[in-house]
């Protein structure tokens, strides 16, 4: 999917954030890079507090990023104007993960998906009812019925579908999804995510999916990165990496995750511990603390991101997959 | 904890400066003509500016609040303008009357509203908690001073119950008496304790109001927690529920509030000082009011803010206590 | 309060007997239906999990087999017998009795189950010294015990600390030690890892596992999770609005499912095992409406085998002929291609390898 | 008054729209009457057809009666006639001063919650001491001094001493609104901060503004009380305001004492008053499920 001849949507050099808390300062994102192709999804998974929700924040500079550089086809975000920055952002889109806190409980529905078209003015009258309308048909709101009620009367699963179409409204080019199916039931996570892919072919997105869930992550990305305390582990395509991890951390994650099938063994040798406080992250490698192959030298040099071929990306000094070659 | 108590005391601080400059310009920059309400009618230009020098008001604003200022921070609040009385005298003669009267208030209202509301809460939208929350609803609606009023008309004149009307404030022995004749200390005693029921009840039913329904409605949300079901899953008495695991949360709510209340008690509680003619604090003010004396205004109103300030620190000290989270934020 | 089940000679599927047991909200809008008339058992030491989507009841019912639901606006019929108690019915004095002693719960969100005023030392503490009469020292002693059960480092600096000042595993631990604290012989626990991290909810049901083994528990393990109770169960229940719809042993339930509703529930869950944009199977609509239920199966309305007679007439459960076995469907799933005989046989080779002896 | 009927439902149930909203019930409905009638007379007091409040048109200190509904008082003055001015007084006082402390510490209250950093942390300590200083001494030490009395000063006065309080409670309810997801949401959609303050903000603080101006009614009509008592309201011989005729009453109630209505009506009705702004307050707080600020 990682092939050089696809245009790159969103590149990310190096990207910090850093949180000042009292004198103290927490790096939540510690300087990761990325590429996004267009057409892909690219999966960020991890577990909480390892800085995937805030890596998403910073590119829709919801938080400010420290650090580095978010280039949006080509463009280099950071650097520009709030006003030239703003006109930028219409090419990205994010959707939340609590649906229900991510409507305004006093608004109707058709006003809420309508809101991008009145922000920019794109759209007026009967083009942009008939714009809302057919968002709302397309994520399985019945607009004729529903269009008129109030937010607050929606259950979780339909908040999500009218975000959906909200985000969709000036048919952005990025989608950023923030753990958007974490708060839902299995089913209607299923209706959700068959969804995204759907809309995802229909408008030609380009997907940041960001989720703790490796199950859910897998099935609806291309490549995943794996993040761990505010660092990229590895990052590859998703049925090499989930098949043959090559991070260690990758490897307790997979072996940590419960599939629903009795018959699979599940790995019974878990990951002791906590992830450090990302106050006082360790030297060296993150991960090395808690990690059973570490030595000194993962105490003393930080290991780089570097290629083992077939698109996959490892940062440990002894990966768990040599070259794929 | 430490670090979170010194902080606050800074605060502390910071305010009682800030007030002691808004008592003292709020003052200042009135309308009104001191001259006049010292002098009467030889207020001439000769005599005014005489008696501006002699007070010190011939000076600078900034000047007179540091020179103000320099003198409270020695203790000393000044005289009186007018009959020349040592300020620290008066206030230090009508402070123990306010305090006597919300010290009872507070123990009647505590000593109702807790119980009360344990049992409201315990079964909400019973017939009791309907009740009760129906007539502290009621009574919320009911100023203090028309509560006082009605206990005046009521207690005093048609029970015609002997020392409890307006006017009929008996203060304590002094402390010689103690050991000398103790007789006649009870009797003082007994004489303050009938002349403070009505400005106790009158205090205490609006006290009483706020802490029962504060009180009540925290302690059903309370009561809703998940920690609560885990406290019956193991299987411990409501008993011991209600006040070990319930009571100490829910009391957070209900000392903030005291604060609060307790603040305006110290600053609305003159209405009905004034109404029963007891010489407190906010006779002490009213009386100055009227003879436009403004020093003892100025130095009245910095110390019931202070005062106020000073409670409301002491309670949140307290909370702080009681709830461990609030300190470490 | 019964006495009659002691006299069964067949202990180990007694320990435990639901029978009927419905749970009803009386809400401003009409009576809730939240359970619907679940019967079970559960013999000793044996892990039972309880499988359902958000409103299927799975936490209502936990909480009335441990009687543990407020007493207005609420009706409980049918029986709950644990161990020669009645629980439905009893009062709460009576169930003071056995609460914590003998049957203990873990809560799905260890943030809100914790007192956030006490120290978490105390919390343990507490039972030990009302319930077991310890003394104050004993209970401090056996509390830093427990936490070093749970597998909190340093528990006597930890026995100090506040609920927030302990992350959510170590929260979860807390509760765990809470729970055990009287040696309970029935553990519910109700979304026990939910919120939780994978690598920590592994770690959290190693433990739960290990003290089961350690302290001879029967365990009901509540989740909407079913990979949680996939190889951490000997049998599971599936619970659709309030009813049971299927259960039986794990692997059967897994593998040889009569109810379409079982099945869509395993086909709209994602797989790590599968390839990448793997298309998932949906459930069309919502959960039903417990205020307006209709007479027939809940599941009708999403169902793509309904017929006419599934909206008009309520399925019982039936047994499927395999031990244990039951569903409750007009129009089943055809048995399916995994032989009754081996899968009975390795179930219990997997119970063994995993659960316990 | 209760929002806590039915909360024994775990949060997993699913009803359909849940919609948290109880009936509003009929007592809600006598209160809006009662304050509808109140505002009615206070507004149509010149125009209805009662007795003129200041001219002695009867016999002193008579009882009720079909003439003087409400009996006359101890200058042979009509009761009825003078509660009915005296609303215009109190309520005038109430609203104009709330007015005052909205238009002031509304906006300021939403612009610092909107706009945080450091004028937020300049607002707020101005605030904060102004709230730690006792306002009603505040109020009285001004109005004491400041000669000749009027509505337009004890407006002025008791408005501004309010604006700290509503700018504490706004700041709160527009802090606790912006903390919510849907405002991200507006602006990542590229909403203006316009827009986000006037569409996003606003009707969510709006609730908790209306129930709270509708106690800051009620406290200032009863502090109206207090002055008339300490004689600091405005002189009951122009026009006499509700706090203004129970301290009348309680007067003259020495030497008359058997003519109780004349205590009993004005109070009454000043209770009564306070009562259905404080049940309606309350009422449109769980109605809009304004939970998570406390006033």
């Amino acid at each position: 999917m990682s092939e050089a001849s696809k245009n790159v949507v969103l590149s990310v050099k190096d990207l910090e954030v850093t949180f000042r808390k009292g004198r103290q300062r927490v790096s939540a994102v510690a300087g990761i890079s990325f590429d996004l192709y267009e057409g892909e999804t690219l999966g960020l998974v991890g577990e909480s507090g390892c800085g995937k929700s805030t890596t998403g924040r910073a590119l829709m500079q919801i938080v400010p990023s420290t650090g580095g550089e978010i280039y949006v086809d080509g463009a280099e975000l950071t650097s520009l104007s709030k006003k030239e920055a703003r006109s930028l952002r219409r090419k990205m889109q994010m959707i939340f993960q609590d649906p229900i806190s991510s409507l305004n409980p006093r608004r109707r529905v058709k006003d809420i998906v309508a809101e991008p078209l009145d922000c920019w003015k794109t759209a007026k009258g009967e083009e942009r009812d008939a714009i809302v309308y057919d968002l709302l048909n397309k994520v399985g709101i019945d607009p004729a019925v529903y269009g008129n009620r109030y937010a607050r009367q929606f259950s979780g699963g339909q908040c999500q579908r009218i975000s959906i179409a909200r985000s969709l409204a000036m048919r952005p080019r990025l989608l950023i999804c923030d753990e958007v199916v974490s708060a839902l039931d299995v089913s209607i996570q299923a209706q959700i995510l068959n969804l995204l892919e759907d809309l995802k072919k229909e408008y030609g997105l380009t997907m940041l999916f960001i989720a703790h869930d490796l199950a859910v992550v897998k099935n609806i990305s291309d490549r995943v990165a794996v993040m761990y305390l505010g660092k990229l582990c590895e990052i590859g395509p998703s049925d090499t990496l989930y098949a043959k991890p090559a991070h260690p951390y990758t490897s307790f994650l997979l072996g940590a995750a419960l599939e629903a099938d009795p018959e699979i063994e599940q790995n019974r040798a878990t990951l002791s511990g906590e992830p450090p406080s990302p106050l006082h992250p360790p030297s060296g490698c993150r991960f090395r603390t808690r990690c059973p192959f570490a030595t000194e030298k993962c105490a003393s040099e930080e290991p780089m991101l570097r290629d083992i071929g077939a698109g996959q990306q490892v940062a440990c000094h002894y990966p768990l997959v040599g070259s794929h070659q | 904890m430490l670090k979170y108590f010194i902080k606050r005391l800074v605060a502390l601080v910071a305010i009682i400066i800030a007030i002691s400059i808004g008592s003292f310009f709020m003052i200042q920059l009135l309308p009104g003509d001191l001259a006049t309400s010292i002098l009467g009618v030889a207020n001439t230009p000769a005599n005014k500016r005489e008696l501006y020098a002699r007070l010190g008001l011939d000076k600078g604003l900034v000047q007179q609040y540091l020179t103000w200022m320099g003198h409270v921070l020695q203790g000393d609040l000044g005289k009186s303008y007018i009959t020349g009385e040592s300020i620290n005298t008066s206030i230090g003669k009508s402070l123990p009357i306010d305090l006597e009267i919300i010290f009872l208030s507070q123990i009647v209202a505590f000593a109702c509203a807790i119980p009360l509301a344990m049992k409201a809460a315990r079964k909400p939208n019973g017939l009791f908690d309907r009740l009760s929350n129906g007539l502290t609803f009621g009574l919320l609606s009911v100023p203090s001073f028309i509560i006082v009023v009605y206990l005046v008309l009521i207690i005093a004149i048609k029970a015609q119950i002997p020392g409890t009307g307006p006017g009929s404030f008996t203060r304590w022995p002094e402390w010689a008496w103690l050991f000398t004749d103790t007789g006649m200390f009870f009797t003082t005693v007994g004489h303050n304790l009938t002349s403070m029921v009505i400005p106790t009840l009158a205090l205490s039913i609006g006290s009483f109001v706020v802490y029962f329904r504060v009180l009540r409605s925290d302690l059903i949300a309370t009561l809703q927690e998940e920690f609560i079901t885990m406290a019956r899953s193991k299987g411990l008495s409501s008993r011991r529920i209600m006040w070990r695991h319930a009571f100490r949360p829910s009391s957070v709510a209900l000392l903030g509030t005291a604060g609060i209340n307790i603040g305006g008690l110290i600053a609305g509680g003159f209405v009905v000082q004034y109404l029963l003619a007891i010489p407190g604090l906010g006779g002490l003010l009213i009386a100055s009011i009227t003879l436009q004396d403004y020093l003892v205004i100025q130095s009245t109103v910095f110390v019931v803010a202070v005062a106020v300030i000073v409670i409301n620190f002491t309670v949140d000290f307290i909370t702080t206590l009681v709830d461990p989270r609030i300190a470490r934020d | 309060m019964s006495t009659e089940t002691n006299q069964n000679n067949n202990p180990d599927e007694d320990f435990l007997v639901v029978e009927n047991l419905t749970t009803t909200f009386n809400t401003a809008r009409g009576p809730l239906p939240a359970v619907g008339g679940v019967s079970f058992r559960l013999g000793h030491n044996e892990t039972l999990g309880v499988v359902g989507e958000s409103g299927s009841g799975k936490t209502v019912l936990s909480r009335t087999i441990m009687g543990l639901q407020p007493r207005t606006n609420v009706e409980v019929g049918g029986s709950v017998r644990f161990d020669g108690h009645e629980i439905v019915g009893a009062t709460e004095a009576e169930l003071r009795e056995i609460w914590g002693t003998k049957v203990a719960m873990i809560f799905q969100d260890p943030m809100t189950s914790l007192n956030p005023v006490t120290k978490i030392g105390k919390q343990i503490g507490e039972s030990l010294h009302v319930r077991l009469g310890m003394s104050k020292d004993e209970a401090k002693a056996r509390a830093i015990e427990l936490l070093t059960l749970v597998g909190i480092p340093s528990p006597e600096e930890r026995y100090e600390a506040y609920p927030t000042q302990l992350s959510g595993g170590m929260r979860q631990r807390v509760m765990i030690a809470i729970a055990l604290a009287c040696n309970p012989s029935l553990l519910l626990a109700d979304e026990p890892t939910t919120g939780l991290d994978v690598t920590i909810q592994a770690q959290i049901l190693n433990l739960l596992d290990e003290l089961q083994m350690k302290l001879q528990m029967s365990v009901i393990l509540v989740t909407h999770d079913l990979g949680v109770v996939a190889t951490r169960t000997d049998r599971i229940i599936v619970m659709y609005a309030g009813r049971v719809v299927e259960m039986g042993r794990t692997k059967d339930v897994f593998k040889d499912h009569r109810m379409p509703y079982t099945r869509a529930l395993l086909e709209s869950t994602p797989r790590v095992s599968n390839p990448s944009h793997t298309r998932l199977k949906t459930i069309p609509g919502r959960p039903p409406n417990l205020l307006k239920l209709a007479e027939g199966c809940a599941f009708a309305p999403r169902c793509s085998r309904a017929t006419e007679k599934c909206s008009q007439e309520r399925p019982n459960l039936e047994p499927t002929g395999t031990d244990g076995h039951y569903f409750a469907c007009w129009n089943p799933l055809d048995n399916q291609s995994a032989p009754v005989s081996s899968s009975t046989g390795s179930t219990k080779e997997f119970g063994e390898d995993n659960v316990r002896s | 008054m209760t929002n806590t009927e039915t909360p024994m439902i775990p949060n997993e149930i699913v009803v359909e729209h849940p919609e948290k909203r109880e009936p509003i019930g009929l007592f809600t409905w006598i209160c809006v009457g009662w304050l509808a009638i109140n505002l009615g007379v206070a507004l149509l007091t010149p125009f209805l057809p009662i007795a003129n409040p200041k001219e002695m048109i009867s016999m002193p200190s008579m009882g009720m009666s079909l003439d003087h509904l409400m009996g006359t008082d101890s200058l042979g003055r009509d009761l009825f006639a003078r509660v009915a001015w005296g609303s215009r007084i109190s309520l005038g006082v109430g609203l104009g001063a709330m007015a005052i402390g909205f238009g002031i510490g509304g906006p300021l209250g939403m612009l610092a919650a909107f706009r945080r950093g450091k004028l937020d942390v300049a607002l707020s300590s101005v605030m904060f001491t102004l709230l730690a200083f006792p306002s009603i001494i505040a109020i009285i030490s001004i109005l004491s001094m400041w000669w000749p009395r009027s509505l337009a000063k004890i407006i002025l006065v008791v408005g501004i001493s309010s604006v700290p309080l509503v700018y504490r409670v706004i700041r709160a309810a527009t802090l606790s609104a912006g903390s919510k997801e849907y405002i991200t949401a507006a602006r990542v959609l590229g909403a203006k901060d316009r827009r986000i303050v006037f569409r996003e903000l606003l009707p969510n603080v709006a609730p908790t503004g209306l129930s709270f101006l509708l106690f800051g009614v009620a406290t200032v009509i009863a502090l109206e009380g207090v002055l008339a008592f300490l004689g600091l309201s405005i002189d009951p011989n122009t026009a006499p305001s509700w706090g203004n005729l129970i301290n009348d009453a309680r007067q003259s109630l020495n030497d008359t004492p058997q003519n109780w209505p004349l205590i009993i009506f004005p109070s009454a009705i000043l209770c009564l008053f306070i009562l259905a702004l404080n049940f309606v307050g309350d009422r449109l707080r769980s109605y809009f499920d304004v939970t998570e600020v406390k006033l």
